[in-house]
């Protein structure tokens, strides 16, 4: 079974997904951040490939992948380093990015890259639904690779039940009109709009995402849902100061949940 | 061969709407409503009436003689200088602000590189009174001043783009972003023929005025309605889709798509998107743009901020694959030679992006009984301060 | 009452050509020619030609709907901004080089002002390959950088004009001191209506094109050939006298000449020349002028070099004289405020000469049913600088 | 009899006339000047009244008038200078200047005036001769003014002719088509123009001006008409340097006519 489905199988709610981007702070980080994470209580992570135009993407990522890209990341030299510590890690990982470097190395060579790397789904923003079922739906079947797909406060009602029939692991719930990163609290609007979508009662577990950035607005998030993503206040908490990137890790993970 | 664009918004294998999530439904929206309403009664003679009025349209077709001379061919100019704000960024965002106004949106955004796209949609703003905020990459806001200027005086906002190269494709990245974050009240002009269907269409509808109008003063001047060749810059494409349009089924017309090499094409420092390009998406287009092997979009340089672009429209990168557009590629010299030698012999002084293409007759032989239309996108005055700098340094 | 010049060259009692032996060959030789080449067929086709296809004639006549609907009147605005190079000014240049063509001058000199009268003969001067030397007070070559670079990038020899106030009235006097150094190849382009007999009436009737235009047009879009009112700026007057043309004669037609008060006409720095002016001589026309009691020329002070003139041509003296057309007076802080309310509400960036005629909308009263035309004489991309600095100082 | 018939009836070649600015270098400079020339031998002066517009004037004559200006130079001190000494001085004296001051002293009140300061002739380079056949002919008459008017190079031959009928006193022959003070020499064309003059024989003696600078060029152009005018050339040496104006004056005149 895919690490994605077990997870959503044997936990229901507060799942904690964080996202980083992969080669920041430096090129070799990529692992450490991997095992602290998980040692610090991350249900999921989510490895944000960088690219050079991620459109759907705030400052904080968006920078931290220019700064990636030129300690020399690569789609090759980021799935050699999941596949180096797969084993210490147990958690199911995701790879985030842009269709276009899917593209350059081929959509069958990279989901089977991703597979023998250990990755278990993707999230790929600018993949529109029509194109993946018509292109790419068999070849993700094939190499067991899930893709989530995202829906927003615009996103029709229709269309979100043909997400959920098209999504495979979870649902990717947009949590405002924003690109990642922009926004602080959760307002009265967006609550609303989490109830809505609960109360669609989907086949597909949800995450919420974008702006989901402490303790309170993560657990505001899962009460309308199975969990939630943390993204760009993780990166920007890593990239802070001097001290040794695990305690920063471990720092910040638990401020959004405290060892028990 | 059929150019048109399908159903599912692509020219070929290109095309197409690679979006986010967050866009789908302004683009659906577009999408569903643009032909609707670009046919409707209503908005046919609101567009007209400002592309006659306002605009100053037809743009007059003029028949250079002393060029003509000097190349030994029958040179024809397509004025879109004399258009209102300068070039022919404005046919696209008069029609875009009356659709715009259709959808009952009350803010525009837009990216510019050279700036005319965003005076021309600035311009549209204040004539509607509309909110108006352009992008534009750092870079391009020092070496377009001019433009920077007449899009404040306008009342526009103009908000820098630092990242990447700091010029177009930025600043439609933070337009992109822009959109996201504000997905219900406000529109998105965009500037040329690229970015997600249905804009390439639509934009391409919009800019067909210039092939529309040269079909009836072609066939009043020479006797027949169609050219042998015609010449336009392609920054976006947007100039060179508009004065292709009606010809791109008649296969006897030379299609010449002239391209920024840049300091040259194999320097690294270039636009030349047919030549260094390979098939990849751009700006939620399927396309031909300037990548590296691992996926990352070039950051790509001309000395003129219009075709300072990684990419190509999806329509013309179908006409280059299917050859049935030439591509010629020009570089900064040769283009600030042609616009001296335009000044000095026409009276005109050509945008740098137009340039280009003027350029591209030292490229390309013609027979003395050809007719060929060369489409003058825009004028040169925001390029003045570098015209100046490169060609007269000592005056 | 009768508005056309006599044959002596004079307009009631202003006109005439009062020049020195030195130039008498010259302006003779004008103004025994100059009907009659206008009147031939060749120079008719030529001039309509050119004034289609390369100038973009006719220009539109634009009724503004947010300023009509802030004056509460129906305001058109006839568009001579959209001409080729910018302004109006290109009317006259293009007939008095065919004129100069036709009289077989080979080298051509110009004053310029505002520096559009400069752009407009260095174009025409390009265009048929004639040499070009333009005067320029060192003043304006200051604060109209723009148009420098233009007429240097077009290949005219820009002479800078250091005597008296730097400006306008000084680079004619350069002008016509070469003339008279240079009598025999050269023609002097004069850009207003202003210089000795033929030239008020010449150059009036190159610009009436733009009143001729207006009469149809006025006729298809309010079903009466004459307007209410017609308003204009006045530097020499050419833009107002082109504008005025065909309706000086139908007295019910209101013609408003809008001059420019500097920082106020009883500052002492003021080109208000219908009230601060009085009968003498400048530049070889008896008409009106700002001079001293003593008769020295008094140097004229407006924020607009093409505004900054001591004189207005004799027809303007003769229409205010005999109260056939009213004169406003707009200070430079009025102007720029209506370039601002123009830009933000119709998109349009006018010249800051052109502003001042904008300006007296503020002062006329006008009925909601009235039909008046503004003569947007010219862009604002000279202006640029300045709007910026006087009006956003903070952007 | 005016006295510039007189001059004329009397010296019939070598006339050497003098134009210099009223008003400069010094405002009250005006008699100083008139004094040294008669002393030193001129036989005409032609004084110039400083215009702020002088389109037929060269750069030099230009800016000695601006300063003269500055100095506050006016039509009615100059004219009460001429009177003040008028009776020190025989040679003619004609007045130079631009017919707007004229018009707004009144041309009538200037005549009166010109004639009561001791003045004998006028030169006015933008007066047409048919405005002033039309308008001022009579006026000249009634107060005994002469008139010189210019012909040049491009003067038709027909032309010439009326002019030599209408001028009174002398014609003026612009010795090329220039403004004043600029040229140096003169060519053959200007020398084949004086002989053209020369042998159409008119009624009213010649003097030639415009670019006659030194000993050399006032000769040439004796040789083909009843004298010439310096003007540039005197007003540049007497603004040149700090001696004493007279010994300047006195230094250029006998620069261009020995003292025998
Ligand atoms: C005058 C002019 N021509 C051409 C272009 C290139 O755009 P496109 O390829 O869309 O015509 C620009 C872009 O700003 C432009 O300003
Ligand atoms: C745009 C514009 N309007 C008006 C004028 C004033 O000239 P005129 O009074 O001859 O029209 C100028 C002079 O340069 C000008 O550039």
């Amino acid at each position: 079974m895919n690490r994605i489905d077990a997870l959503f199988q044997q936990k229901k709610k507060e799942i904690l997904s964080i996202y980083f981007t992969a080669g920041y702070p430096k090129l070799e980080d990529t692992c450490t951040i991997l095992r602290t994470l998980q040692a610090a209580g991350a249900d999921l992570v989510e490895v944000g490939m960088p690219y050079s135009d991620p459109m759907a993407d705030g400052p904080t990522i968006q920078e931290s992948g220019s700064v990636a890209i030129k300690n020399g990341m690569t789609v090759a030299t980021l799935f050699a380093q999941i596949r180096s510590c797969r084993a210490e890690v147990e958690m199911p990982i995701i790879v985030m990015g842009y269709l276009n470097q899917m593209m350059q190395f081929g959509m069958e060579a990279f989901l089977r890259s991703a597979k023998e790397a250990g990755v278990d789904g993707l999230i790929v923003p600018d993949l529109p639904a029509d194109v993946f079922e018509q292109e790419y739906r068999d070849l993700f079947n094939t190499y067991g690779i899930h893709l989530s797909f995202l829906i927003t406060p615009q996103t029709s009602e229709a269309r979100i039940r043909h997400i959920d029939s098209i999504s495979t692991g979870f649902i990717y719930v947009v949590s405002d009109a924003s690109i990642t990163g922009a926004k602080a609290g959760i307002s009265e609007a967006q609550i609303a709009y989490f109830k809505r979508i609960e109360e669609m009662e989907l086949g597909k577990p949800r995450l919420i995402g974008f702006g989901i950035s402490n303790a309170a607005t993560f657990h505001t998030a899962c009460q309308h849902s199975q969990g939630a993503i943390i993204g760009s206040a993780f990166i920007k908490s890593i990239g802070a100061d001097e001290r040794d990137l695990a305690a920063r890790i471990t720092q910040f993970m638990d401020g959004i949940r405290p060892p028990v | 061969m059929n150019f048109e664009v399908d159903n599912r918004g692509f020219y070929g294998e290109f095309g197409g709407a690679f979006i986010p999530e967050m866009l789908h439904a302004n683009i659906e929206e577009l999408r569903s409503q643009y032909l609707l309403i670009m046919e409707s009664a209503d908005f046919k003679s609101k567009f007209q009436a400002l592309l006659r009025d306002y605009v100053g349209r037809p743009s007059p077709l003029y028949l250079a003689e002393r060029l003509s001379e000097h190349y030994r061919t029958n040179i024809y100019l397509k004025r879109e200088d004399l258009n209102h704000t300068g070039a022919h960024k404005i046919n696209n965002t008069i029609g875009q602000i009356l659709l715009a106004q259709a959808l009952g949106k009350t803010r525009i955004i837009a990216e510019t590189g050279a700036g005319q796209h965003g005076v021309a949609t600035a311009t549209v703003c204040a004539l509607m009174g509309l909110e108006c905020i352009v992008y534009m990459g750092a870079i391009d806001i020092e070496r377009q001043a001019p433009n920077v200027a007449r899009m404040k005086m306008l009342g526009a906002k103009v908000v820098p783009a630092h990242s990447g190269s700091k010029t177009l494709k930025d600043a439609t990245n933070e337009a992109i972003r822009d959109w996201i974050g504000n997905p219900v009240e406000t529109h998105y002009i965009i500037g040329s023929v690229v970015g997600p269907h249905p804009y390439p269409d639509m934009v391409a509808r919009f800019q067909s005025v210039i092939s529309l109008e040269m079909t009836s003063q072609l066939m009043e001047k020479t006797g027949s309605s169609n050219p042998n060749a015609i010449v336009a810059c392609v920054g976006g494409g947007s100039n060179a889709a508009g004065a292709f349009y009606h010809y791109l089924d008649a296969t006897d017309v030379r299609l010449i798509a002239v391209e920024a090499a840049g300091r040259g094409i194999d320097t690294g420092e270039s636009a030349a998107t047919s030549v260094l390009g390979s098939k990849g998406i751009i700006h939620g287009s399927r396309t031909l743009l300037m990548q590296t092997e691992d996926g990352q979009i070039i950051e790509p340089y001309s000395i003129s901020a219009g075709l300072d672009y990684p990419g190509i429209g999806p329509l013309h990168a179908h006409l280059i694959e299917t050859k049935r557009a030439e591509a010629i590629h020009i570089t900064d010299q040769e283009a600030l030679q042609s616009a001296l030698q335009v000044a000095r012999m026409e009276g005109i002084i050509p945008a740098l992006e137009t340039a280009h293409a003027f350029a591209a007759l030292n490229k390309v032989k013609f027979k003395a009984s050809d007719n060929v239309v060369v489409c003058l996108s825009g004028r040169g005055d925001k390029d003045l301060n570098t015209y100046i700098k490169k060609l007269l340094p000592n005056e």
